[in-house]
């Protein structure tokens, strides 16, 4: 093996370069492509990313719980300091490699069908491809520069297909939203960034959070954080992971910067589907895992907290939403919380876990709903109605017209409440069991998080069944307000259905695991050796999974019977919980009023200043210049100029008086001269 | 024949020319000028592959050090008692001047085809445009201070004329303006110029000096004279030393412009045509910033160091207000104003870092946005062209009528954002960087400072988001009606050319940053040494 | 007051008026005649004053070459002079005449002044001449002594005289020949 | 016997006369007769004063030549005028203003 290895580290270097760069390619292409619907833009999209997926395959393969590989190039100098561009590939990024071609392969396929009749198809496989050239390279970068970079990459990805329909009020304010909020992440990630090279002196992942990396061995004391390269007072490490934490709260919608995700649902759905629910939102829990190191034992608290109450929150507020989309999108929130949440309590593996699973049946309920809100589309144009095709008030009783679908969206709606048999049962559980002995070892506040996530694993029943039942069960309700419509819906072609099967097959539990109880026999879980200092207790592991199910399947039965039977409690629509949940808890009403208001109100502030105060200031000066000046001008052409023209003055009446004798006329002449003449005479005369 | 020389009056050359042809073949005048810039950006580039990198070649404070230099006797005067009055005709360059030149070259060519829109008294204008190219290219190589000043005040006359004559509606006002602020400035740094000159002495020759790079090393200076660094003379009860840095870092952040310093520039931007608007924000303004590091940095090393904080704060003001600015505007080319002033302020910041990573990213900085403010004030002039009139509200959905259009304008705005992958992200990023590690090197700026000004990134996110949201997207409604959607056609071939060399160039910035790191790292090395050892 | 005197006031009284209405009219060619009155008038003054000969010169030369040459200018310019004959509207003493005017009649009131100072009659060499006999009478015949005198004492002044005419004469018909189209 | 003052004072009223024209008269031949009757004053004095004279006549004989150039004088003057009646198309010496500067 010994020579030969080079040679293989070399292939499979080239391999995920080639899984990085096949995407990037695409995007070229399709941007060189001619003619706006080029279909051929579509293939050249799928056979990138099929291809990216057949070497991520490969890679994983030869180096899933391998030793990890990093190979890197010199990127620039500036100054002294080296600069590097590379990948550094360990289970944490090969993982992240496989995942991300994996969901997108399916959405890809879907979206060939999906927006077919786009005018602008070409341009949308172009941003996919971007999206997904943007994705790989995030999850193998190596450095910290290099991590930003396609950290903000797939942002901007995100907002061009976000604002896709860019001629739609609602996608462009909310790809505008998008990327804001996204900034604000973005800023805090730099921020930590530098900090970290500050204090360290290099912005190598590896070198930093490798094992026993530079962060790992840093140490506080007194008040004073010592690095590799320098010394920063303690207080720029919280800074740093407060830049960090903003960075996850960003991308993967955290409490408090959420809001964006529900509005990101303006794109299309198939773009949900990958980028909002299954790979970027993914990346702030990937950003977590890749900079752990960096945080201390009180900051992963305020993370668990955090991450416990985004899941709570999102849950309550899609007890209630209408707008299918919506509803995905904060149980998207709602299970990028519990990941959080893992990672804060230090179930790191399992939050990694959770993170795969629920990219495969999130992605499927996404897919499923494109189906749904495709086929309610083609309805309401068929029949000139003025419905929203995203209302889940129009919807019920497709099962029977969409029965592939309805399989499928079942199996997705199983993972994600987390029943057994599924992947989300073993991922989910792997948190809810970590948490509960995680806070047995601390106080009784730290009680609340893990009570905190099997009440949101309830809600979480409730909400999805409540999903399932309005669009899959009973009556169609469009039929009921518009008798007369007619329609004939179905599950579409393979584009549509291998996806699906696809997603599927991976949301149940043999690709995880071949004990569909114990999470612990996940090969993902494994990956992540990581001491977490929490000895099993099987005393958890049996009768956490059992009471979650056993109270997921109550609520499933009590929501089931609330909106199938309509037997008993009909929701209380005027009380202040509904209300509460129903907007969303007034967080976009809040930072539109405060922090959008206050900006623009600093901003016009700012104008005014500029406008008034220095321009002012200038004008006062220029002003007083000018007012000196025609004092001045008064008094140098009134007194200066006043005597010299005086003199003037009097040198022309007096050349002008002789001019007059000088008129060219001789009787003038003649005239001064016999005056002359006669004055002499006067003078003799008198003289004499 | 010097090949800076020749960089440097090659435009004059084809002025003449100019100058003589009849005023009938007025066709012919756009491209000569043409022409003549692309010389010139043919000439840099010669130069650029042919500067030689290395320890030995970093310029700074050392003469010798220098590449392509030319030194000619000028003037030589003897004024008996008082000495010999000295001045050289001195010019070469180190790696700071570099990228300035080669970022000069091309966007004067752009700006030559944006001349295309002028319409009146052609001859005089391409006439004044090469005077102000030939005054912009000797400003950056000049190293004799009086040269310099000769260069500095020769390119504000033109662009008075250029303003005043060629602009908008309150073009006077704004040309007026213009020309006081930056006279204000150049004024006083004239009698600092003579102090210097009083101060300095040649050790060669023992006369005094104009020459910068003598005045860069404190034994020259006399003992008694009045910058003298070892007898810190007082003047008003004020070290003079530091009276002469604020006095030449006045004169140049107005010209950066720096915040409370920049109310020129939008008025001046607003009403100036499209080529001088380029000119103005893409070469003008790093004027700024490189005198800054020559000068201030160069001359008073002490005093820069110990006022490095008041320059970090005045750079963090410029980004946020610039950009607090920028979003309270309606007048797109106001907008792209007062985002020159946030931008600028990143360079502010970066030298006032004093580190290796701050410099640089000063650096490249000027050089981005030099490439960006040009490619945005050319897209909005483009707009204005067609229908006269800037107005935010006026327009909107213009993605739908204008697709190649808007495809640049979102590369301008994105790249100028910070957007990775552009050339504005390696400037920002390392202008924070150096801000971020200078308490912990030199302990100049508090980390506040850098963490305020990477808030600016996110507001300058958010007004350009705001522009791109209000004015492309949505559906389409234009104030014009039907008129303005005949006259807003989408991109010629001509703007084409004149836009896909800047995209290009910031592009390839972003993703290669060593084509200026390579060259520019050993002066920065040197120049951030000689601050040290200057404190 | 003996005849003589009558008729030298008379004369003197003609001359000037006559030489009044030369001025004052407008009428050129009334003017013209006029001042042949004048001249008339003023060859009977030079009589009086015992010069006979020089007013019968005067008469000759004056009234046969001068006026007649006058005459003749007059009608070779005659348009515009015909054109201003029409123009008789305005009034005796115009207001850009008052200055010539007082001119006029201040010189007139300094001459009198003058002349009654000086007392011409009781000049020193007028008394001389007077005593010495050697005044001019009546009776005498003085045309013959003017001849040698002319002849004798003047030759020089007359040749000169007679070269100045020539020149003159010369020069007149030179000036007033038609100039070949210059 | 007639006295000399009187004579001078005719000739001065003649000479006043004469200068009157010259100053005011708009018309070139008004102004030869002007010119010519002060020419005559000057004679009637040298005439009157001639009377003093018997053995050298010189104040006849002077009146003589006066009375000759007088006649040269006005040949050539007319010559002028109808010279510049010929060039000017007028013979008002104030509209034949050359001189002026």
């Amino acid at each position: 093996m010994g020579t030969f290895q080079p040679y293989q580290q070399a292939l499979t270097i080239c391999l995920a370069l080639a899984a990085v760069l096949l995407p990037l390619l695409a995007f070229i292409i399709n941007a060189c492509l001619p003619g706006r619907t080029n279909k051929a833009a579509g293939w050249v999209s799928t056979l990138a990313i099929l291809l990216s997926f057949v070497s991520a395959i490969i890679i994983f393969s030869k180096l899933w719980n391998q030793p990890q590989l990093h190979w890197q190039f010199k990127w620039f100098t500036i100054g002294s300091t080296n600069l590097y561009a590379g990948m550094w590939l360990n289970n944490h990024s090969v993982i992240m490699l496989l995942l991300v071609p994996a969901i997108a392969l399916p959405v890809h396929i879907y979206s060939t069908a999906y927006m077919k009749h786009d005018e602008r198809y070409k341009r949308y496989f172009a941003y996919l491809s971007l999206f997904c050239f943007s994705m790989l390279a995030l999850v193998v970068a190596d450095s910290m520069i290099t991590f930003y970079v396609f950290w903000e990459l797939v942002g901007f990805s995100s907002y061009l297909l976000i604002g896709f329909w860019f001629t739609r009020e609602k996608a462009v304010m909310a790809n505008k939203k998008a990327f804001i909020v996204n900034r604000i992440g973005d800023v805090g990630l730099l921020i930590a960034i530098m900090i970290i090279f500050v204090q360290s002196g290099s912005f190598d992942l590896n070198q930093l959070f490798g094992s026993y990396g530079l962060i790992a061995q840093s140490q506080t004391v007194n008040g004073l954080w010592v690095g590799a390269s320098a010394t920063v007072p303690v207080f720029w490490q919280y800074v740093a992971c407060g830049g960090v934490f903003l960075a996850v709260a960003a991308k993967t919608a955290q409490f408090p910067l959420h809001a964006w995700l529900p509005d990101a649902m303006e794109g299309p759905t198939s773009v949900s589907a990958l980028i909002h629910a299954a790979t970027m939102v993914a990346a702030g829990v990937f950003l977590l895992g890749r900079l752990y190191p960096l945080f201390t034992p009180t900051e992963l608290d305020v993370l668990a907290a955090i991450g416990c109450f985004t899941a709570f929150m999102a849950a309550t507020i899609a007890l209630t939403q209408n707008d299918l989309k919506r509803i995905l999108a904060y149980s998207t929130i709602s299970q990028l919380g519990f990941m959080v949440t893992g990672m804060g309590i230090g179930a790191y593996a399992s939050s990694l876990f959770h993170l795969v699973t629920h990219a495969f049946f999130k992605c499927l309920l996404f897919l499923v709903t494109g189906i749904v809100i495709h086929q309610m589309a083609h309805i309401k144009e068929d029949n000139n109605l003025d419905i929203d095709p995203q209302n889940i008030l129009n919807m019920g009783g497709l099962r029977k017209k969409l029965p592939f679908t309805f399989m499928t969206a079942l199996i997705g709606a199983a993972a994600l409440i987390g029943l057994p048999l599924t992947s989300g049962f073993l991922s989910k559980d792997g948190i809810l069991i970590q948490s509960v002995s995680w806070a047995e070892q601390r106080s009784f506040w730290h009680m609340l998080i893990p009570v905190g996530v099997i009440i949101t694993t309830g809600l979480t029943a409730f909400y999805v069944t409540r999903l399932i039942v309005k669009v899959f069960f009973g009556k169609f309700k469009l039929e009921q307000f518009h008798p007369h419509i007619k329609y004939h819906i179905s599950d579409g072609g393979w584009q549509y259905t291998v996806p699906l099967f696809m997603l599927a097959v991976c949301s149940l539990f043999p690709i995880f695991s071949f004990n569909p109880f114990v999470y612990e026999d996940a090969w993902v879980f494994s990956g992540f050796s990581t001491e977490t200092g929490l000895d099993r207790i099987n005393i958890f592991h049996t009768i956490i999974p059992v009471g979650v199910n056993i109270l997921s399947v109550f609520v499933i039965y009590f929501a089931y019977s609330v909106y199938v039977k309509r037997n008993s409690w009909s929701a209380p629509q005027n009380s202040f919980l509904y209300k509460l949940s129903y907007n969303q808890w007034y967080f976009d009403a809040f930072y539109n009023k405060v922090i959008v208001g206050g900006v623009l109100m600093l901003s016009r502030a700012s104008s005014w200043f500029d406008h008034k105060i220095i321009d002012g200031f200038i004008h006062l000066l220029s002003n007083l210049i000018i007012g000196l000046s025609k004092i001045a001008a008064w008094f140098d052409y009134y007194v200066i100029d006043g005597v010299s023209r005086l003199l003037t003055f009097i040198v022309r009446i007096t050349s002008n008086f002789i001019r007059y004798f000088q008129s060219g006329k001789i009787q003038y002449y003649l005239f001064s001269m016999m005056a002359v003449v006669l004055v002499l005479f006067i003078y003799l005369l008198l003289d004499i | 024949m010097n090949i800076l020389t020749l960089l440097i009056f090659i435009p004059l050359l084809f002025g003449a020319v100019i100058a003589t042809i009849p005023s009938d073949w007025r066709r012919s005048f756009r491209y000569i000028t043409l022409l003549a810039t692309l010389v010139q950006l043919a000439i840099s580039i010669y130069i650029y592959f042919n500067f030689k990198t290395g320890h030995d070649f970093a310029g700074v404070a050392n003469e010798a050090q220098y590449q392509f230099v030319q030194k000619l006797p000028w003037i030589n005067l003897n004024l008996g008692s008082l000495g010999v009055m000295q001045i050289d005709y001195f010019v070469g360059i180190d790696g700071i001047s570099l990228p300035m030149l080669v970022m000069t070259s091309l966007v004067l060519v752009i700006a030559a085809l944006a001349s295309w829109e002028i319409k009146s008294n052609i001859k005089g204008f391409f006439i004044l445009f090469l005077i102000l190219d030939m005054a912009v290219i000797g400003v950056f190589c000049a190293l004799d201070f009086f040269l310099f000043y000769i260069f500095y005040e020769l390119m504000l006359l033109p662009l008075y004329f250029l303003i005043g004559m060629w602009g908008g509606v309150r073009r006077e006002y704004a040309a007026i303006k213009f020309f006081l602020y930056t006279l204000f400035g150049s004024v006083f740094m004239l009698l600092v110029m003579i102090g210097l000159y009083l101060s300095v002495t040649d050790p060669a020759t023992g006369n005094h000096t104009f020459n910068m790079v003598q005045m860069m090393n404190p034994n020259n200076y006399g003992p008694d004279s009045i910058f003298s660094v070892m007898t810190q003379q007082t003047l008003f009860g004020v070290s003079a030393r530091v009276v002469g840095f604020i006095v030449l870092f006045v004169a140049f952040a107005i010209k950066v412009p720096v915040v409370p310093l920049h109310t020129w520039l939008p008025d001046a931007h607003v009403e100036a045509p499209t080529p001088v608007s380029i000119i103005l924000a893409a070469i003008l303004l790093k004027i700024g910033g490189y005198g800054i590091i020559r000068f201030c940095l160069g001359i008073f090393p002490d005093v820069a160091v110990s006022g490095a904080f008041w320059l970090g704060l005045l750079g963090v003001i410029s980004i946020l207000y610039g950009a607090f600015n920028a979003l309270a505007q309606r007048d797109l080319k106001k907008v792209v104003a007062y985002s020159s002033v946030s931008q600028m302020g990143f360079v502010l910041l970066g030298i006032a870092s004093q580190t290796a990573e701050g410099l640089s990213g000063a650096v490249i900085q000027m050089v981005s946005h030099g490439f960006l403010s040009a490619m945005l004030f050319y897209l909005v002039g483009v707009v204005y062209n067609r229908v006269h009139d800037r107005d935010i509200y006026n327009f909107r959905g213009l993605s739908s009528l204008m697709p190649k259009y808007t495809v640049f304008i979102m590369i301008a705005f994105f790249a100028s954002l910070g957007l990775p992958g552009f050339s504005a992200f390696i400037a920002e990023a390392f202008s924070l960087a150096g801000a971020f590690k200078s308490p912990s090197v030199n302990g100049l700026l508090p980390y506040w400072m850098a963490v305020c000004g990477a808030v600016g990134i996110l507001f300058s996110a958010a007004y350009f988001l705001w522009t791109l949201q209000r004015v492309f997207f949505g559906s389409l409604s234009l104030k014009g009606g039907e008129i303005w959607k005949t006259a807003l056609v989408d991109l010629n071939r001509r703007e084409l050319v004149a836009l896909i060399p800047l995209a290009a160039a910031t592009l390839i910035l972003g993703i290669m940053p060593s084509l200026v790191f390579d060259k520019i790292n050993d002066s920065v090395l040197a120049l951030v040494q000689f601050l040290q050892i200057g404190k | 007051m003996n005849l003589a005197q009558i008729l030298f006031y008379a004369m003197a009284f003609i001359a000037v008026a006559s030489a009044l209405y030369v001025a004052a009219t407008k009428n050129l060619v009334r003017g013209i005649f006029m001042f042949f009155v004048t001249l008339f008038a003023l060859a009977g003054l030079y009589v009086l004053a015992l010069a006979d000969f020089v007013a019968v010169t005067q008469i000759v030369i004056y009234v046969g070459g001068i006026l007649v040459l006058i005459l003749f200018a007059f009608m070779l310019s005659g348009r515009e002079t015909l054109n201003s004959l029409g123009e008789q509207k305005d009034k005796l003493i115009s207001s850009g005449k008052i200055p010539g005017l007082v001119l006029a009649v201040l010189f007139f009131a300094a001459m009198v002044a003058m002349i009654l100072r000086v007392d011409a009659d009781n000049l020193g060499w007028i008394k001389q001449a007077v005593t010495a006999d050697n005044v001019i009478k009546p009776t005498d015949n003085s045309i013959n002594n003017i001849g040698i005198n002319l002849m004798t004492t003047y030759l020089l002044p007359f040749e000169a005289i007679s070269i100045l005419l020539m020149m003159a004469l010369i020069g007149a018909a030179h000036i007033s020949r038609k100039e070949p189209d210059a | 016997m007639i006295s000399l003052n009187d004579f001078l004072v005719v000739g001065a009223a003649l000479f006043c006369i004469g200068l009157y024209m010259l100053l005011t008269k708009r018309n070139a031949i008004q102004l030869l007769i002007g010119i010519e009757l002060m020419l005559n004053a000057g004679i009637l004095n040298l005439v009157a004063f001639g009377k003093f004279d018997k053995i050298n006549n010189s104040g006849q004989i002077f009146a003589l030549f006066a009375i000759v150039l007088a006649a040269a004088t006005t040949a050539v003057a007319l010559a002028i005028i109808l010279t510049v009646y010929r060039k000017y198309k007028t013979i008002d010496p104030g509209r034949v203003n050359s001189l002026k500067d």
